[in-house]
């Protein structure tokens, strides 16, 4: 299945705007946002924390949805999601 | 009015039309690039959800403090210090109502709407920091 | 900008203007004559006492809450449904003290400015009741 | 001496907008407004009670200043002063 996954503000800078992945079924959003930023180190690094969980201020949308990074390991991906990833907000 | 553009926003326009019949009060909120020792700001939305979630801050303040018109215009893009941000106007039959929905909508907004500013310097950039944000809002 | 006069007020000049070294937010409070079953008011002012009065006020409110600009326009006269009769224009350095130099300023106006609103309706008139008032408003 | 006595709002409609009049020294406030009400009896009974005393909303100025109704009677006047009265203001 292929989802797309968008990063914004700092994280895109560090990641790119948006990549298009295929996935095997039964993939977890932790496991997607993992596997895309793993072979850059340093956009990695502002996701993931040392132990590889996600950075305690790190949001996460599926389809435009919230779900909390504790969330995420057990959180499935379905084909065509857009799944976002991005630093708190500062509109306004 | 709900919208995120690059263009700037009319706020006289907004205000002639924000006199909606039994209006008593308009409050106008104008945000404004601020002199921090920048050159500029450049502002990036995540549109297709901070659309629909001004929309519905529009709606939850409507219902909240009984307005009769509501106007969100949210720039994004590179902007200029002294050029507007954001302008958020407000109708209501009183101000204590006008007062109270302008001032819901902007902390909403603060916290709610995926939109970003970044600060460009003379020597590079830095993320603003979310206000209810853990992270350092640190220069890269 | 302090002034009391029978000419409408500009307030997107006001806005234009009001942008100040070091400005991150600008309140404006716009209060409009509403349809409360009249035909117009008519407002009276005691302008020798109230002109330094509002100027009072916007000094109070700039060294309370940090405002770098003030501007109130208030309206006398005959005004129909929809005019305006009150501008406040306050610019902050950020989005708090805006708000609340704004408010400050229309409930000092409220209750310290002797400016007097009479409704005109189809069968006479009524003056408005002070908001701190102890007397009754009725009909004469 | 010439003071000059000044009415807004329903005061006003009562009772005139303005009024000069001449007074010997040592008159106060409260008979200064008595004494140019009391032909007017419903000016004066805007502005005073049954007992004679200001009613509690009434507003008074002397040049500007706030005078409270409760000091009036001991309030003098001095000549070239303006003296204002008015109902609770309401602007805005």
């Amino acid at each position: 299945m292929t989802v797309r996954i968008r990063f914004f503000a700092r994280f895109r800078e560090l990641l790119g705007a948006e990549s298009m992945a295929g996935f095997k079924d039964g993939t977890n959003i932790a496991d997607l946002v993992r596997s895309v930023t793993e072979k850059n180190r340093e956009g990695y690094n502002a996701i993931f924390d040392e132990s590889g969980n996600f950075r305690e201020f790190v949001i996460l949308m599926q389809n435009g949805k919230r779900v909390d990074v504790s969330d995420a390991g057990r959180t499935g991906i379905s084909d065509g999601d857009e799944i976002a990833v991005f630093p708190p907000v500062a509109g306004g | 009015m709900i919208a995120i553009q690059k263009e700037d926003v009319n706020i006289a326009q907004l205000v002639t039309e924000a006199r909606k019949p039994g209006t008593g009060a308009i409050v106008v909120f104008d945000g404004i690039v601020r002199d921090d020792d920048i050159r500029e700001i450049e502002l990036e939305a995540y549109t297709e959800v901070a659309l629909p979630e001004l929309e519905k801050i529009a709606k939850e303040a409507t219902a909240k403090f009984s307005l009769l018109h509501v106007d969100i215009v949210h720039r994004i893009g590179r902007l200029a210090i002294g050029e507007n941000i954001l302008a958020i106007v407000v109708s209501a039959g009183h101000r204590q109502e006008a007062y109270a929905g302008s001032r819901f909508i902007i902390e909403e907004i603060k916290v709610k709407v995926p939109i970003w500013k970044k600060e460009l310097t003379r020597d590079g950039g830095r993320w603003v920091p979310g206000e209810h944000s853990h992270g350092s809002g640190k220069t890269v």
